[in-house]
């Protein structure tokens, strides 16, 4: 049964996913791409299953390495993301 | 199990905040606070993915966030705007070296069914081709590796050929899933290799696609994880990354006016040389373009990968502003294509301070192009080369472009007369109503607004 | 578990409901209306495990009045909206 | 079981056809193929839902579906236009029934946790009042019933009595769930109650709201069932279901500047005199208007309710192309809550063949309003009434308006002075530049047809 669901929460994600992009106006695409790469990092929590549940020395390391990186990508993509957007001003706030 | 049952439930609170996130990003006023919104939805998966059990030490867990929390933070803070492209590269192939890693940790997890076999093969896979294709594209971008187009005979044979490889070996691998399966570290080196192989063909300005198609591939991954591990937050996460990336990649695509195969295999920007023009070029001085300035009452701007290159945003935007004082109508007209990101000259604009109300859609400034005194191009070239207009037989034939050579005067800022990414010879600069005022860009401008004062 | 998935179900396809019906012209709302009407009838699905499962006979008429009654609002639903957009006409087709 | 999976794959199957029906009906040109494609996902949703273990005797279930497809297809064929919104709320109200004696019956399938009681409950009592609020709405669009709004002292009281009846009933009945609980039959005889007593005192007009409202509840209710029987199909499909009746419920409320609350609760309509306006009132005979017509270069008809009521949107199609062949630009104005549904006058006129590409938006006429010679009011009253633009203390003030006043000239056809649904006088009558038709709209607009020709 758990397969049924996931399948449709994959279905009814993919429709919303495409619904939600296609509104991102062209000036915000950069700030979408980086973001959009910050939430894939989200493998980041499957990471810690690995990291935590290997058995051998040699899963952990990889379990820990996958966290670095994960973690690399998620923090780097939002905070790039987050000073990118920052700089976004209408003309009201632009003077200042 | 009471516990799994608040982590699923948190996940679906993180959803909702990836959700309303992307929803935010719809407009730039709220954009910022929408960001904000998804990382907050991201740190709610990790600390429930953390109380996940079976966790035995948090310690080395623990260090691998905080290495790479301090690395990425650095690196969000240090880069230079007009790096971003890079930027995104990096992340993106540190994204796959995870998803790779993760695949195949998984491994040492216990043993595991075919499916789940299958869909770790996936993981590594893709974040394997992710990682390696992002590095180069990378080296590209930043030019430490020729950013042109590598072509060699035989090249398809050889990719064809990795291809196969990888099948055979994954296969043998997921018919005996185990960490001592040699077949798996084969498969390993191949999908590092086909990330190169695949890449390396690509002209440097093309790779945003390559990018944003790696990212729809890694959330892909993410899916295929989650059904591994069943895990329903992977997936949400996972199919809204995909989307992202498709959506980005098609309409950089209809942009150019190419199929994504032929981005992806024409080694399109290889040849460098187009059919030359004849025409007189009409090189202007400092001096003289000033007066004009000076006259005009309708002023464009239209800026190109060379504006990021000069880093010329802020000069550009203290020239405007001067323009405006002046009396003269300012504007910037944007192609979707114009530097070497979607997006791109928007956020060097906006980094420069200027109100997004200020920059104009290609197909909004089209219209009235006939109406602008002067349409200043500053270091764009591809994105308003007519031929793409007239030429039947130029590569870049039937790409939209801004008619910058139908406003009553044209500005052109360069170095030289060399051509665009694409490699295309440029008629525009032998228009008629076309001045050249060579020279670097923020310097060509920063003369202009001297001449103001 | 299944209360999480369901719950996860629920959410996503209540946020796409959301972007899809937002982007439904005026013109549409009526056709809109009764389409969603129709729609609702899905509660005919689960009319049948009432109808087949009661086990009284009792259960079985309610289940029965119950299929006749969703029967009635989908089918009654689907056909009226489609004859209301078989008359929207664009100025092309306008003629005939 | 493997049957049971099967189902379940179709379900999404069917939530797809959903999905892309709803999609479709972005667009009037795509519209039909999508609800077309939303009917065959029910039909999948159904047969999977047969296939269900656990039925006994389709021959009953075949019984019940076989008059139900008679009966509604019935309604369907012979149901004229101008009385959809009478079978929208017919039909709704049969799907209020549906979910009542689904709950009930699911009763009777084996005893039930009290978290599925209480979902039975919900749907009982959302069913009981959708059908009988459905039916009173029926009532008074059909005007079978005075569709007035119906106040009587100590209204609330006797409601939130009702109210506090069936929170009392249905915790009696959850704790001890069984069909044999004798509670369970107040709280469905309340519920019942609850439908009637909500709805008489709205008045007829409100009533798109309050189907929509029902329907969404319908939905929630469907949300509901699928909890407690756990269905996939049914949660998404409910909650789709769901979004569209609170949104077209905002709508309305939006387009008559009124809150939910104000609508449901204060009897609007009931009170039937407004102030009394003074000024002249200049009638017009149908010939004079011809001769008006005739001269017009630019004529925007406005329809209301009434052309629903005189059935006149065939004429005034004939008119429409009679005045676009005499050289004069012709448009329809539709109000978002002209008529009585949402989008009631697009569909009149849809099936006049009025093309779409001639509907403008309320929003779209008001700015270029002046530039209309001829304003045809065609039976609509509220939807112009200047006072809701004008006069601080008139009920409908704040409501977005078609400001027909503004035009050069305005016809209004209607067969009194009477007032709108709304009950408030309209000062348009009395206006400089209108003209008053009377008589039934179908004739006045037929009689200015025959002087043409
Ligand atoms: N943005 C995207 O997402 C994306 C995606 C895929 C492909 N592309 C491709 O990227 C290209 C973008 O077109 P584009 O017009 O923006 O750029 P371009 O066609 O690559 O031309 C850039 C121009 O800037 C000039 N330049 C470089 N450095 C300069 C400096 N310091 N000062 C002044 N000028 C300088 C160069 O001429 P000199 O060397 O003579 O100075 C060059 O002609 C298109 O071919 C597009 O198809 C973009
Ligand atoms: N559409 C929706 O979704 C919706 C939802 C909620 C509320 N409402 C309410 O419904 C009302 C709609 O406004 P409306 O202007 O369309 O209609 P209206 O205000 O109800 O006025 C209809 C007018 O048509 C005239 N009429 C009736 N039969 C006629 C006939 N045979 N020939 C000519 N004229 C005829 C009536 O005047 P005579 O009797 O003098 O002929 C009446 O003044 C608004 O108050 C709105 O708030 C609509």
């Amino acid at each position: 049964m758990d397969i049924v669901f996931l399948t449709f929460i994959l279905v009814l994600s993919i429709f919303l996913g495409f619904e939600l992009i296609s509104k991102v106006p062209a000036t915000l695409h950069t700030p979408l791409m980086s973001g959009a790469n910050a939430i894939s990092g989200i493998t980041l929590a499957g990471a810690f299953l690995a990291a935590g549940a290997g058995d051998t020395d040699l899963g952990k390391w990889l379990g820990v390495g996958a966290v670095t990186f994960a973690t690399i990508n998620v923090v780097g993509g939002y905070m790039v993301t987050d000073r990118m957007l920052g700089m976004f001003k209408s003309k009201s706030e632009g003077g200042k | 199990m009471n516990i799994e049952l608040i982590a699923n439930l948190s996940y679906i609170l993180s959803a909702i905040f990836f959700i309303f996130g992307l929803k935010m990003l719809g407009s730039p006023a709220t954009a910022r606070r929408g960001n904000f919104l998804s990382s907050l939805g991201m740190l709610i998966a990790i600390v429930a993915g953390l109380t996940s059990q079976g966790i035995v030490d948090f310690k080395m867990i623990a260090g691998g966030i905080f290495i790479g929390a301090i690395v990425g933070s650095l690196a969000a803070r240090l880069v230079a705007m007009t790096s971003m492209p890079e930027m995104v590269a990096l992340f993106n192939g540190s994204g796959g070296a995870a998803s790779l890693l993760v695949g195949w940790a998984t491994l040492y997890g216990g043993d595991v069914s075919s499916f789940t076999a299958f869909t770790i093969l996936l993981a590594i896979l893709i974040g394997g081709v992710t990682l390696t294709g992002s590095l180069v594209a990378y080296g590209k971008l930043s030019e430490t590796i020729n950013s042109a187009a590598v072509v060699f005979p035989g090249q398809r044979i050889v990719n064809s050929l990795v291809l196969v490889g990888i099948l055979v070996a994954g296969y043998l691998f997921c018919i005996e899933p185990s960490p001592n399966n040699q077949w798996l570290y084969v498969t390993l080196a191949l999908a590092l290799l086909l990330g190169i192989m695949v890449v390396i063909p690509i002209g440097g300005a093309d790779m945003p696609v390559v990018i944003s198609l790696l990212n729809s591939y890694s959330g892909i991954a993410a899916c295929a994880a989650g059904f591994a591990i069943d895990n329903n937050i992977l997936i949400v996460a996972g199919s809204l990354v995909g989307a992202a990336g498709i959506i980005l990649t098609n309409i950089m695509c209809k942009a150019m006016n190419r199929s994504l195969a032929n981005v992806l295999f024409s080694g399109f920007g290889a040849v460098k040389q187009g059919k030359a023009i004849e025409g007189e070029v009409k090189p202007i001085s400092v001096e003289d373009a000033y007066y004009l300035f000076e006259a005009a009452s309708n002023v464009c701007f239209v800026p190109g990968y060379g504006m990021a290159v000069a880093q010329a945003q802020h000069v550009v935007k203290e020239l405007g502003e001067i323009l405006e004082k002046n009396g003269a109508e300012v504007s910037f007209a944007i192609h979707p294509v114009a530097g070497r990101m979607p997006g791109h000259m928007n956020v060097l604009l906006a980094e420069a301070d200027v109100p997004y109300e200020q920059l104009v859609e290609m197909d909004e400034i089209n219209p009235r192009i006939e109406n602008v005194d002067i349409a200043v191009v500053i270091g764009a070239n591809d994105v308003v080369n007519p031929s793409a207009r007239n030429d039947e037989d130029s590569p870049i034939y039937g790409m939209p472009i801004i008619n910058v050579d139908k406003a009553r005067t044209v500005f052109v800022l360069k170095r030289s007369m060399a051509s665009g990414f694409s490699g295309v010879d440029n008629p525009l600069f032998f228009g008629e109503n076309t001045r050249m005022l060579f020279g670097d860009a923020k310097e060509s401008i920063a003369g202009v607004v001297s001449e103001f004062s």
